[in-house]
């Protein structure tokens, strides 16, 4: 695969934290690649580490973050021609790296209710960007503004772009949202759990919007979830992380048809299916997520795999590829090749 | 799964050693912690360091600067300026953590009952405590000397009916998330009476807070004793504390002469109020995380 | 629109809010531009005056005032006098420094009958108000009738003009005051016993303008507006008062008397004196506070001039009130001798008041021809003997009330506290803001610190007096001194005076209801860079009036 | 909008009110037995005419009596004498509330600017210097008693160096500007650096809080540069917060430098109220209550409307 499938390459992305002097990884050793046009999920528990990791991506930390990397490289492509920017290399906040929020990376996060400027007008605040990376005038910007208040089906657009953010609901301001995160029209969406804080209907018509989008527009998206319904509607690869790593990566086939991690497997069943019963109880993954600070060595997930052997709790566990693009991060399955 | 009442000592109990290695961690709280208690011991045990005490008076050796007989220097009646400090903290650290105390109680009893019952008694006893609040202090003290009178007690009783509001708006807004929780809702089922409810079952979850404003407290009480006595209205000049040494350092003359007579106990007020400070946030850092 | 309307409201509420402000700060917005215009004011002022353009040329005589809580007006001059009010205000005599010997000043001559009981006074001619109208005898009439029901006042005028035929009939409201009839430019004043201060006490006793107070309550004549601006009869009147600032002094065009050389005096309204002085703005200043005397000690201008005055500090002990109401603790004559063994007097003078106070025994000086060389040596084990022997009960403190509030007496009490502790005795010191309620009506005190500026030591043997309105609270009215004391009021002889004196002392000592301290000095200092003063001045407890030829004070440099 | 203001300010009335009585109330409990106070121990030989006084201003009335006729009195204009020095009040007021408002102004003014440019800079560079000099200067500024540092800078500045004069506001007769911001600095700088502290704290703390929020993060998102998120969405948003306790502070106008004034012997507010609780001088004592009241009232007041402008989430109650 070239640059021009592979609009993101990750590798061996590590973060911690720092607090009290003392460091605490976070990431450990997470690489994948993302496929232009598709739509990639990172799964997990909460505290598993999505959010960081895509955050650690677009360098949107705070401060007492360490990210390190051995590559992190985004390939912009535009008339046929590709771009490579090494996102590691930039500056959190530098020119290099804000040129490329808005225009090439949108984010779309968790909670609506709080990532709206409550003292501004939302036309405003979507318009912000734009006037930002495209030096337009202000009735162009209200202009674009009011189009993409309009596909991202905004009731009532004209009115509305002069209201405050807590004049609307939960679902429509996750559409300014993410009309924030599109106004720029940018190729990669990042999405940190859209819909987590809405109802499920309105949950359903967000999901929607952005399938929609897409589709028809072409956008890679990154989906942070840990629905896994929500993952199966839209994922066309899937990234299961654990306490901080990629335990399982692969196509939605591969993870949902083939599952091989203890872990997924666990995480799969404790998934609410639509035709389930009122009242039929969900299995749940024994114990707790434990605390990265107090973590010992050998597999993450050892004391709560029922399959769980004596060498699990010893070293590094590597990754192996049980299939092409399949990886997996267990010893059962050793003796496939392994893979970084 | 129910967690064995001997599970739930050890989870507190190592919480607890967590928190005091938290503590002992932090070097600033550990320094405050270090010279609050020196100087409290010194204060408390002051005949075992210095053989003079703060009354004598020795007119040979009026203002005399800092040597060795004297090593913070005598002043204006001859008495030992080290001994009167001293002694004088007794009274002063005394008001300070008295005045704190009550206050907090006051502000612990009241925020129960405003936070607990809500409504018209909530609003009423929130409005006193704005109104408290935004009283320049000095301004409510000075008017409360006015019509209690001057002196120890009465220090001590307007300390703490200036110094429950912290305390109060800490308790009521705990109390206010807290009473919806299921425990809560379960006592009273339990028919368990208001009263022990309030203060038996939810108070306790809300004392780190209250411990953390009640040290700060002192510190700030400490300070006011101090500016009180300063401005002639605090403690009656016969009693030493720090607040009526520092009172002499009134005049020009004073403060151009004799700098021991006022520089000295202000700097003692200054580190022992750091000190209790750096104690204070420590604590915060362990015991209520949440508030800066 | 709602933009409009939010921006509209904002400066509607802060415009209200200031309003609010500006309301109750009573007039607080007025008062800046008040105090520049009048600094324009006092310059144009300055232009009539010395034909000047600046205020600074006009040679100035610098005084200053504390500005405690009265800064918008010249204390009353029935209070203490101050080198302000007796530039301002005249006396029928002028006191020599003796305070005793007397001059004319708006009265011409006196006469005293033989049995010392009908003076009368002849007025000077052709006498004026700095307004222009006449002073006569009238205004004399006035302001003594005035007095005796006026509710702030020195004593030594009450207590003299009591003894005037039908004082306390116009108290209580007779139309006239019988011993006071006024003849044309004569006065005559008839007394019902002989009193030997009288013409000292009206040497002191500044006459008021009966045109502009007649119709005033003298209860509440200490209040009244008058005394911002007042019509003057000295040889200064005031020209310009900006309250809270200053005021401005220049000769009375209407004083008959020798015009003075000092053409305008300003006087400032200040927090501190020792700054002021430093600052370089203070001429003349009088004080009895070591702490003061320090500081205008070490600067090179300033002259000291200490001046030998009586005033006394003393404990008095709260003995019985007339009410009947006894303490018991003070009962025993030795607890109240046992005090005065007690404590180092001789020390504490030296110590806290180093040149100022000289320890005394009874009201009689120690330097006067009638002491009787009884002492009160400091001596801790008779003291604790004499207390033992009173049965005195160690258990109690015993109550100590004080009202100064300056560092030394804080000093001095805190000392004394020292020194009953060493007899055993524990102390419950209070110092009161509010002295002659607590002193005199409360008496929640075993003995309590006290001040008197004597006029004459008549003053303080005036306390015994049974019929005396404060002390008969504490000494319960006791009649044992009366008769001496009347004496003494009365007899002008200097044999007898000396032998009732004599016999007050003995008395005294052996009642011990006032304990004896000591009596402390005053300084005077003038800046002798700034201001010359003619030779041969000799000046006198400054809280009174007395002949110190200031017409002909001078500038210079 | 109006109406809303109108309800606040009708609001206020009975708490001025309740205060005042209250504050009335309690002096006459404090036996205070006003007319004593008139006279000082030396001068109180006329007790018959003192009597007379007492009937003469009514203090043998019922309390209430004597609350409404103050009141009317208030209402009038008329604040009333000193019992005391007799000094009209309002004259005294007049005298004194300028050089209070004078040096209060001069310290709020400069403790807000100061003390918000510090606090947001810290939060912004968190645990660089200027946080750090911020943060310890904060911490030893609430610890040194205000006097003490009043007296050492007289001693430094004033005394030593002799660069600005030890007290007083202006020099006698000098009314010039220079000459009272001379007099100003020293007291001023004081109450600023002691008003500072606070307000950095809880500036910093604002602003930190205001920083950690997602708003910032979907901002940062956009591409704009830092100084935009930081000053756009980061400040105006912590200006709330700080605005509201910047009004809060508007009492300190009138009662904040009660110890600053009688350190450097400033002729204003506080010097009179202290003298006035030493010496129970009852009618300076209410009056000052009553103007602090109205201005904590006032403040409160501006703090409601100001919250109604900034926040759009508020609405204003029609």
């Amino acid at each position: 695969m070239d640059n021009k499938d592979i609009i993101l390459d990750v590798k061996k992305l590590n973060t911690s934290f720092v607090s009290d002097k003392k460091e605490t990884k976070i990431i450990k050793d997470v690489s994948f690649q993302m496929k232009r046009g598709k739509t990639l999920a990172i799964v997990g528990e909460s505290g598993c580490g999505k959010s960081v990791t895509v955050h650690s991506i677009v360098k949107l930390m705070p401060r007492n973050a360490r990210v390190k990397a051995e590559k992190v490289q985004y390939n912009a492509l535009k008339d046929g021609v590709v771009t490579e920017y090494s996102l590691d290399k930039m500056e959190a906040y530098g020119k290099e790296m804000r040129k490329l929020r808005g225009p090439e990376i949108g984010m779309v996060f968790q909670d609506p209710m709080s990532s709206l400027n409550p003292v501004y007008r939302v036309g405003d605040q979507v318009a912000e960007g734009l006037i930002e990376h495209e030096h337009i005038s202000k009735a162009e910007a209200k202009k674009r503004v009011l189009d993409m208040f309009k596909k991202l089906g905004i009731p009532d657009p004209e009115q509305r772009i002069n209201d405050y953010p807590h004049q609307f609901s939960g679902g429509m301001k996750q559409r300014v949202v993410i009309a924030i995160a599109m106004i720029s029209n940018p190729e990669l969406l990042i999405a940190d759990e859209p819909t987590t804080a809405l109802d499920v209907t309105i949950q359903a018509q967000i999901m929607e919007l952005m399938k929609k989008l897409q589709v028809e527009d072409g956008k890679t998206i990154i989906l942070i979830t840990h629905n896994m319904g929500l993952v199966a509607e839209m994922a066309d690869e899937v990234c299961v992380m654990y306490m901080g790593r990629v335990v399982e990566f692969g196509t939605l086939e591969d993870i949902f048809e083939h599952t091989s991690h203890p872990y997924t497997r666990a995480l799969l069943r404790s998934v609410p299916v639509l035709d389930m019963e009122e009242g039929e109880e969900l299995e749940t993954i024994p114990g707790i997520t434990p605390n990265p600070a107090d973590l010992k060595e050998g597999c993450e997930f050892a004391d709560r795999c029922s399959e769980c052997m004596e060498r699990c709790r010893k070293g590094t566990i590597p990754a192996y590829e049980v299939s092409p693009g399949h990886r997996v991060r267990c010893l059962k399955y050793d003796k496939f090749p392994e893979v970084d | 799964m129910e967690l064995t009442l001997k599970e739930k000592r050890s989870a507190s109990s190592s919480l607890m050693k967590k928190n005091i290695r938290k503590f002992l961690n932090n070097r600033l709280a550990m320094i405050g912690l270090i010279f609050m208690l020196i100087l409290l011991f010194m204060c408390v045990f002051a005949p075992l360091f210095t053989s003079y005490d703060a009354e004598t008076v020795d007119f040979t050796a009026m203002r005399a600067a800092p040597s060795r007989e004297h090593i913070f220097g005598t002043d204006r009646l001859g008495r030992d300026i080290f001994a009167r400090i001293l002694y004088g903290g007794r009274v002063s650290i005394l008001v300070g953590v008295v005045g704190a105390f009550s206050g907090s109680l006051i502000g612990m009893v009241l925020g129960s009952i405003a936070g607990y019952f809500g409504g018209k008694i909530d609003a009423l006893l929130v409005r006193i405590s704005e109104l408290f609040q935004t009283f320049p202090q000095m301004v409510l003290i000075l008017i409360m000397v006015a019509v209690l009178g001057q002196g120890l007690e009465n220090l001590l009783i307007i300390f703490s009916l200036t110094g429950w509001m912290t305390t109060f708006r800490m308790v009521r807004n705990e109390f206010l998330s807290l009473k919806e929780e299921t425990y809560v809702k379960v006592c009273e089922a339990f028919g368990m009476s208001k009263m022990s409810i309030m203060f038996g079952q939810i108070l306790p979850n809300v004392m780190s807070p209250v411990i953390v404003a009640t040290t700060v407290n002192v510190a700030g009480f400490i300070l006011q004793e101090a500016s009180l006595s300063f401005l002639g209205v605090g403690v009656p000049t016969t009693i030493p504390t720090w607040g009526n040494i520092l009172n002499a350092a009134k005049s020009i003359d004073v403060v151009t002469n004799y700098w021991w007579l006022w520089l000295i106990p202000g700097l003692v007020i200054t580190i022992f109020v750091l000190a209790v400070n750096f104690f204070g946030d420590g604590l915060r850092d362990v015991l209520d995380p949440k508030q800066q | 629109m709602r933009k409009r309307s939010r921006f509209i409201a904002l400066v509607l509420s802060l415009a209200l809010a200031v309003g609010m402000l500006a309301g109750c700060s009573g007039g607080g917005e007025t008062a800046a531009p008040e105090g520049t215009s009048a600094q324009t004011e006092a310059a144009g002022a300055g232009e009539t005056v010395g034909g000047s353009e600046s205020t600074d040329e006009v040679p100035t005589l610098r005084l200053a005032s504390l500005a405690g809580s009265t800064s918008d007006k010249i204390d009353t001059s029935w209070k203490n006098h101050t080198l302000q009010t007796t530039l301002l205000f005249r006396t029928l005599f002028l006191a020599d420094s003796d305070l005793q010997t007397v001059q004319p000043d708006l009265a011409e001559s006196y006469e005293l009958s033989d049995d010392g009981l009908v003076y009368t006074i002849k007025m000077k001619d052709g006498l004026k108000w700095s307004d222009g109208e006449d002073l006569t005898a009238e205004d004399v009439a006035f302001s003594i009738k005035a007095n005796l029901k006026a509710a702030v006042t020195n004593g030594i005028y009450t207590t003299a003009f009591m003894y005037i035929e039908g004082a306390q009939e116009w108290k209580d409201g007779a139309d006239d005051l019988s011993g006071l009839t006024v003849d044309g430019n004569t006065i005559t004043i008839t007394l019902t016993t002989p009193y030997a201060t009288f013409i000292p006490v009206l040497a002191q006793f500044d006459i008021l303008p009966e045109h502009v107070l007649g119709d005033v309550d003298p209860l509440e004549l200490h209040n009244n507006a008058y005394w911002t601006q007042p019509v003057c009869s000295g040889m200064y009147m005031v020209e310009e008062h900006n309250a809270g600032n200053y005021y401005v002094m220049v000769p009375n065009p209407y004083y008959e008397g020798e015009a003075p050389k000092i053409q305008r005096i300003v006087n400032y309204w200040v927090t501190d004196m020792v700054t002021t002085a430093q600052a370089g703005n203070l001429d003349y200043y009088t004080t009895n506070n070591p702490e003061e005397i320090n500081q205008f000690n070490a600067m090179a201008s300033m002259e000291k001039i200490p001046i030998d005055i009586l005033f006394y500090r003393y404990f008095i002990c709260n003995m019985s009130g007339v009410d009947g109401n006894e303490n018991s603790v003070m009962q025993d004559v030795r607890v109240r001798e046992a005090i005065l063994h007690a404590i180092d007097r001789e020390a504490l003078a030296t110590s806290l008041f180093p040149d100022l106070a000289t320890v005394v025994n009874s009201g009689v000086l120690n330097s006067d021809p009638e002491y009787n060389g009884v002492t009160y040596e400091y001596d801790p084990e008779l003291a604790r003997q004499l207390l033992e022997e009173a049965n005195f009960d160690f258990s109690q403190p015993l109550r100590i009330l004080y009202y100064y509030s300056d560092q030394v007496s804080i000093d001095f009490m805190d000392a004394v506290a020292y020194y009953l502790n060493q007899i055993g005795v524990q102390t419950e010191i209070t110092q009161t803001s509010t002295g002659t309620v607590d002193m005199f009506q409360t008496r929640d005190y075993d003995i309590a610190y006290k001040g008197l500026s004597a006029f004459a030591v008549n003053e303080w043997y005036g306390e015994y007096q049974s019929t005396n309105n404060n002390f008969m609270n504490i000494f319960g009215g006791d009649t044992a001194f009366d008769e001496l004391i009347n004496q003494l009021n009365e007899s002008s002889d200097p044999a007898v005076r000396s032998e009732t004196l004599s016999a007050l002392q003995e008395m005294e000592q052996e009642m011990l209801y006032k304990l004896p301290l000591y009596t402390i000095g005053h300084v005077l200092y003038i800046n002798t860079d700034h201001v010359q003063i003619p030779d041969g001045v000799e000046f006198a407890n400054p809280w009174y009036r007395s002949d110190i030829d200031f017409e002909n004070w001078e500038i210079v440099g | 909008m109006l109406k809303f203001i109108v309800k606040k300010l009708l609001q206020m009335i009975p708490m001025l009110l309740l205060i005042s009585f209250i504050v009335f109330v309690g002096l006459q409990f404090t036996g205070i037995d006003p007319i004593y106070y008139m006279i000082s121990p030396d001068m109180a030989a006329n007790t018959d005419n003192i009597e007379a006084l007492r009937e003469l201003y009514g203090f043998n009335d019922p309390l209430l009596v004597r609350y409404f006729r103050w009141l009317g009195d208030l209402l009038q204009g008329n604040f009333g004498y000193s019992i005391v020095s007799g000094s009209s009040i309002k004259t005294v007021i007049a005298q004194r509330l300028p050089a209070t408002l004078e040096l209060s102004a001069f310290a709020l003014v400069l403790s807000t600017i100061i003390g918000i440019t510090i606090g947001i800079i810290s939060a912004i560079k968190q645990n660089g210097i200027i946080d750090y000099i911020g943060r310890v200067f904060a911490v030893v500024g609430q610890a040194i008693p205000q006097f003490f540092f009043g007296i050492s800078m007289i001693l430094i500045f004033a005394i030593k160096l002799g660069w600005f004069p030890t007290a007083g506001r202006m020099s006698p007769e000098g009314v010039g500007f220079g000459d009272r911001l001379w007099h100003l600095v020293l007291p001023g700088v004081t109450l600023t650096l002691s008003m500072c502290a606070v307000l950095m704290r809880y500036a910093r703390n604002t602003m930190l809080g205001v920083l950690n929020s997602d708003y910032i993060k979907t901002a940062r998102s956009k591409g704009i540069p830092e100084w935009k998120v930081y000053l756009k969405h980061g400040f105006r948003n912590a200006m709330r917060p700080v605005l509201v306790i910047l009004c809060f502070r508007l009492p300190m106008l009138i009662g904040g430098s009660v110890v600053i004034e009688e350190v450097f012997a400033w002729p204003g507010i506080g010097t009179i109220l202290t003298q006035a609780v030493v010496s129970g001088d009852y009618p300076v004592i209410l009056v000052t209550t009553l103007m602090v009241a109205a201005a904590m009232l006032v403040a409160s007041f501006l703090v409601d409307v100001l919250t109604a402008l900034l926040d759009p989430r508020v609405r204003i109650g029609e």
